[in-house]
């Protein structure tokens, strides 16, 4: 069982980490590169499954009749796609949020988010 | 005639793996970026091209052979030019090798240069 | 061409986008798209009508049968949420070109509308699949472009706003991939009809248990479940008036779609609701809610907000339906996701001819404006009528559904609690009702006019819609019941 | 025993990622988190996907982390608020998924039900229904060519929410200014200049055979777009974006992108048209095989197209919001100095 | 023999990562980075002969540009003010004099 699952342990352990960078740390690039961890062991995890022992890459060649499961890898580069789509726009935000708040640390502009409000209410309530 | 190729390869693969183990050594115990930077730029390049020669004798196919040729030269190509801008890139953004005051002399007078 | 109706309900939205980018004209582009997503309304119409008379259609996508290619499988279920994906879509398109002209820099007006086809190709893509993976990619694409959508939003917290959601769609997403891979390596499939007869076989593993709860969870992020809720309200008050109606009447309903898809159709009802204390749960939740939504709504003081969290009590309600896990309650629950689409899209709507006018929807700055924009406040007022489940409105009927469905049960105290919590909805809609009608009009709001002609047709459109369907239920019900029906698998 | 290896040196890097303060050193390690994925994939015979891994995880998307480092700043604070309801949501996912494991399918055992109920089909009957060796393109292509258009629209919305977020309207006499800014940086690189020059025709080159071999060996058109932008944005970042601009127009691009979309979208079409399923190539043609040819050969060119487009767009628009932002940067500076 | 050159490429690449990880100048990890991506070239060529499969050499390629476009890429975005590197070491061999 230890031999037969190590690999989707170690997955699990990859996802948690990458899960972890995202939710815990404040920082918005961080957390972008907690993502791309998170879900590169997702990958890892799919493309561990097609495994076959014995098996080769799915490209046909002669004397070759084990080969490892083809379905899960055309899944994994969709979501391969996926990923650096949605790494990119996350990017592309991170540049305006920087521009438009000067910060890129969560806290820091949760903090301004706030001001601005409170400020807004005083606002009314003088009027 | 298989013999020979295969102390041919095996020669030069172990040779290869010898020179990246001891490239690798050379990064971690060297005491500054220029050293290391040495060591990994000499040894990357020679380690590479032995184990891809290595490699190149024992491939049977000649479109593996020439794939592997591309590599090599790729690497060739390369891991030098790397090595040249990466040294150069940090010079000129003013880190200086450990204990060495000629260079560092050397380069307050660029600066000093490049200022007037 | 009667046959290739399911691809092209989703082909036509998606090859008009980059059509859309050669065009690259703003009004020109409007137009197009106005025409394309009212296609894609009338094929959701003929859809459905083929649906209701001769059954499941199944269409194989690239000539593959299906567990090897990709199908395409419209039940009642599909049909409805695509009918009504594409009917809210087109009705808020009609309103897009004069709204987005003071929110958006006129360099942008086409990236706009690509991205608005996109997201509704990506919702269509979604309901229109029998793929398990293939959901996976549509909901990435709507939720990509929802992304960029609400970062267009005029504010800087829209940006803010549209980070939250991608980190949490995106964790969402990838917690359904997950799920989905569980599921594809206990039974080697991916299309969800032979999922679901291949899934009971190895119902009693740990690895399926783990990809249900993978696979709801992930759902549930979307959906802006209860816990799960935090990044819905700033990204529908952020974002550009428009994408706010189109969204909020119709992305949750998509995520709601999905739960009961995976619930009912992949796993089964026994599963979902045997195995897992789902039902308890779910109802909890749903409840919890509506009242913690509700109440947050009443101290809103920007009416998007208000109306946000508003959205969120309403999907608690949806999940109690859900929750209940009979066709009435399933059937009050369809009913509540096309009744709510229509209220949902009515308000926000005028809420951004609100925008057009005055420039932001501010409580405060809503006084006088009664009777400045009487048929514009006239619809508020009606939608919120709704909301609350005032008689001869459709938030009347999906109501008298789901108190039927919980007292059929036995559940007099949930179905007490439902009625307190539309106490809660009487509140809000009530403060917004006080401060545009009888509160002093403040100055600068004297001489602001009503709405233009481009947004008062849709406006009044799904106005007349929500006091229709509130009297004439015989098509909603109809439809709703046939759906959750054959999701029981009972034969009507 | 190479995967277990390999498993183990990317949770070290992961653990290092999370401790790594400084986001310059942390997009690297990501770098290397890529490739070592990629060699993962290597390992697990999925040579497709570790050739796009190979140029996305490590390639592209470390560039884009790096450009917008350059625009944010690299030091990262340190976060006040405790990890811990953060460490226990983790927890609970983790324990949930190795709870899931206990019950799966070991580790390459053959018997498992993935090898069992779908595939064998793929791999025994693709040569004669498709007619290619590389039964991933045969999957991708045509058994689920449906999923392979969706990734192509993923990443052409992913193109066009970057042109709404990030462009810039350009005038020619900012252009101008800006090409200033841009040049003054590499100029003494003339090493690598001359280096890059040799290469750039070889990877056009190394492209195109990767579109084309993509039916007996690993590649296809989404490597192939990933590597001919990567020599675009090579060109870019040694020769400055303006002269990149000059040689490649921005407009032209997106309009490519768009035409690789609705090329894999006509294919589609023409197989509704010709009385087939949409995106059914065995009526492409009279004989099915050259039908699944032409049609593999048709779409897979969309797909080139489409990416290696949007991939030079999105660099195009980071690096010209970074150049956009210097720009206003020394105006500013200008303006305070005069004052 | 191939299996001990596996193993080397694997003991130099720990040693590569060690020194990414350590640091301490960001030149020293761009030279890890560097060096890590030609032992992953290595790696690929031999472990399609070790698999018996050697023709997917593509993928070595594909490492061998992409390594270099990176760094060049690091390069490039480092080479701002923002980078200017003052190390401590630096300024200790500074005093000493």
């Amino acid at each position: 069982m230890l031999i037969g699952l190590f690999n989707d342990w170690i997955v699990v352990v990859l996802m948690m980490i990458g899960l972890y960078i995202v939710i815990a740390h404040g920082n918005l690039i961080k957390k972008l590169i907690g993502l791309t961890i998170f879900q590169t062991s997702v990958f890892i995890f799919y493309i561990s499954m097609a495994n076959v022992d014995g098996g080769t890459a799915p490209i046909l060649a002669d004397g070759i009749n084990q080969y490892s499961n083809p379905l899960p890898h055309v899944l994994i580069l969709t979501a391969i796609v996926v990923g650096i789509a949605t790494t990119a726009l996350g990017l592309s935000l991170v540049v305006r949020i920087k521009e438009s708040y000067n910060s890129i640390e969560e806290e820091e502009i949760q903090q301004q988010d706030n001001d601005e409000q409170q400020t807004s209410r005083k606002a009314e309530e003088i009027l | 005639m298989d013999i020979v190729i295969t102390i041919c390869s095996g020669f030069l693969l172990l040779v290869g793996s010898f020179l990246c183990i001891s490239g690798g050594i050379g990064l971690l115990r060297f005491p500054d970026f220029y050293t290391r930077m040495h060591a990994v730029g000499v040894t990357d390049t020679l380690g590479a091209g032995m184990i891809l020669v290595g490699l190149m004798i024992l491939s049977t196919d000649l479109l593996v052979f020439a794939k592997l040729v591309m590599v090599l030269l790729l690497t060739l190509l390369i891991g030098p030019t790397t090595s040249h801008v990466l040294a150069k890139a940090a010079f000129h953004n003013g880190l200086l090798p450990k204990d060495s005051n000629n260079l560092s002399q050397a380069k307050e007078k660029e600066n000093t240069s490049s200022i007037l | 061409m009667i046959t290739h109706l399911p691809i092209l309900q989703v082909i036509i939205p998606l090859m008009a986008a980059p059509i859309c980018l050669l065009l690259n004209r703003s009004r020109l582009v409007w137009l197009f798209s106005l025409l394309v997503s009212g296609l894609a309304f009338t094929i959701s119409v003929l859809l459905l009508q083929q649906v209701m008379t001769s059954g499941v259609i199944s269409y194989e996508l690239g000539g593959w049968q299906a567990p090897w290619g990709i199908e395409y499988r419209i039940d009642q279920l599909n049909a409805f949420l695509l009918l009504i994906i594409s009917g809210i879509s087109t009705v808020v398109l009609f309103a897009a070109h004069t709204s987005i002209e003071k929110e958006i820099p006129k360099d942008k007006h086409t990236y706009f509308y690509i991205l608005y086809l996109l997201s509704l190709t990506g919702m269509l893509g979604i309901v229109a699949t029998g793929d398990a993976f293939n959901v996976f990619v549509f909901l990435e694409i709507s939720s990509l472009s929802a992304y960029a959508l609400i970062a267009m939003g005029q504010k800087r917290q829209a940006l803010w706003a549209s980070y939250q959601y991608l980190i949490m769609g995106t964790i969402g997403a990838t917690f359904i991939l997950i799920g989905i891979g569980l599921m594809y390596q206990m039974t080697g499939t991916l299309n969800m009809q032979d999922l679901s007869q291949r899934l009971p076989e190895v119902a009693q593993t740990r690895t399926v248990f783990v990809s249900f709860a993978f696979v709801i969870v992930g759902v549930c992020l979307k959906l802006a479940m209860f816990p799960l809720h935090l990044w819905l309200p700033n990204a529908y008050a952020y974002a550009p008036s428009i994408v706010t109606a189109f969204f909020a009447a119709t992305a949750t309903k998509v995520a709601v779609y999905l739960l009961i898809r995976f619930t009912f159709s992949v796993f089964g009802l026994s599963f979902s609701f045997t195995t897992i204390p789902l039902q308890t749960l779910f109802m909890a939740l749903g409840l919890i809610g509506i009242f913690v939504a509700s109440t947050t709504a009443i101290y809103q003081s920007n009416v998007k907000h208000l109306f946000a969290y508003s959205s969120i009590a309403q999907i608690g309600y949806m999940i109690v339906g859900f929750s209940v896990s009979t066709v009435a309650g399933l059937t009050a629950t369809l009913l509540h996701m096309f009744n709510h689409a229509l209220m949902k899209g009515a308000i926000f709507l005028a809420l951004a001819a609100v925008i057009y006018r005055i420039g932001n929807v501010e409580l405060k700055s809503f006084r006088g404006l009664g009777r400045q924009m009487p048929l514009t406040m006239a619809a508020i007022v009606i939608g919120g009528l709704s909301l609350i489940g005032a008689p001869l409105t459709v938030g009347f009927v999906s109501k008298w559904y789901l108190l039927t469905a919980l007292v059929e049960q036995g559940w007099w105290p949930i179905a007490v609690l439902i009625l307190l919590g539309s106490m809660l909805a009487v509140v809000y809609v009530w403060r917004v009702i006080e401060v545009a009608y009888f509160k002093e009009p403040l100055q600068q709001n004297i001489k602001v006019k009503e709405a233009p002609m481009s947004f008062l047709i849709p406006i009044w459109t799904l106005v007349i819609a929500n006091i229709y369907f509130g009297i004439d239920t015989r098509l909603s019900v109809q439809v709703a019941q046939a759906a959750a029906q054959s999701l029981f698998g009972v034969s009507p | 025993m190479i995967d277990i290896v390999l498993l183990t040196l990317l949770v070290v890097i992961a653990i290092a990622i999370i401790r790594m303060k400084d986001l310059f050193a942390a997009v690297m390690l990501a770098g290397i988190y890529g490739l070592l994925s990629a060699s993962f994939f290597v390992a697990m015979d999925a040579v497709d996907v570790a050739f796009t891994e190979a140029a996305v995880g490590a390639g592209i998307s470390t560039l884009l982390m790096l450009v917008v480092i350059t625009m944010t700043g690299s030091k990262e604070k340190p976060t006040r608020h405790k990890p811990f309801s953060a460490l226990f949501v983790v927890i609970i996912t983790g324990g949930l998924l190795i709870y899931g494991t206990l019950d799966m399918p070991y580790f390459g055992s053959a018997d498992a039900p993935i090898h069992n109920h779908t595939s064998p089909r793929y791999i025994k009957d693709s040569m004669q229904e498709i007619g290619i060796p590389n039964i991933v393109t045969s999957v991708l292509a045509s058994y689920r060519a449906f999923d392979t258009f969706g990734e192509v629209v993923v990443i052409f919305t992913a193109g066009i929410g970057v042109l709404t977020l990030l462009s810039v309207a350009r005038s020619k006499e900012n252009d101008d200014k800006i090409e200033a800014i841009n040049d003054s940086m590499h100029q003494q690189h003339l090493v690598i200049r001359i280096i890059s020059k040799m290469l750039i025709p070889f990877i056009f080159l190394f492209a195109l055979y990767v579109q084309f071999h993509g039916d007996f060996g690993p590649g296809g058109g989404f490597q192939a777009g990933v590597i001919f932008a990567s020599a675009i944005i090579l060109y870019t970042m040694l020769f400055g974006l303006s002269t990149a601009r000059k040689v490649i127009n921005q407009t032209f691009v997106q309009i490519i992108a768009a035409l690789g979309v609705l090329l894999y979208g006509s294919v589609g079409i023409v197989s509704l048209m010709n009385g087939g399923n949409f995106l059914d190539y065995n009526v492409l043609s009279s004989n099915p095989i050259t039908g699944q040819h032409l049609g593999i050969l048709l779409i897979e060119w969309g797909v080139g197209c489409t990416v290696a487009s949007v991939m030079v767009v999105i660099f195009f628009n980071f690096a010209g919001r970074r150049a956009f932002q210097q720009h206003k940067k020394k105006l500013q500076d200008k303006e305070s100095s005069a004052c | 023999m191939l299996i001990a050159a596996t193993l080397a490429i694997f003991v130099a690449m720990i040693l590569a990562i060690i020194r990414g990880i350590v640091g301490p100048t960001l030149y020293d990890r761009i030279l890890a980075v560097n060096m890590f991506g030609t032992k992953t070239v290595l790696l690929i060529s031999i472990l399609g002969f070790v698999m018996g499969r050697p023709e997917f050499l593509d993928i070595a390629l594909v490492y061998a540009l992409i390594n270099f476009i990176s760094v060049i890429g690091v390069l490039r975005y480092s080479d701002t003010n923002q980078f200017k590197h003052t190390p401590k070491e630096n300024e200790s061999t500074k005093k000493e004099r």
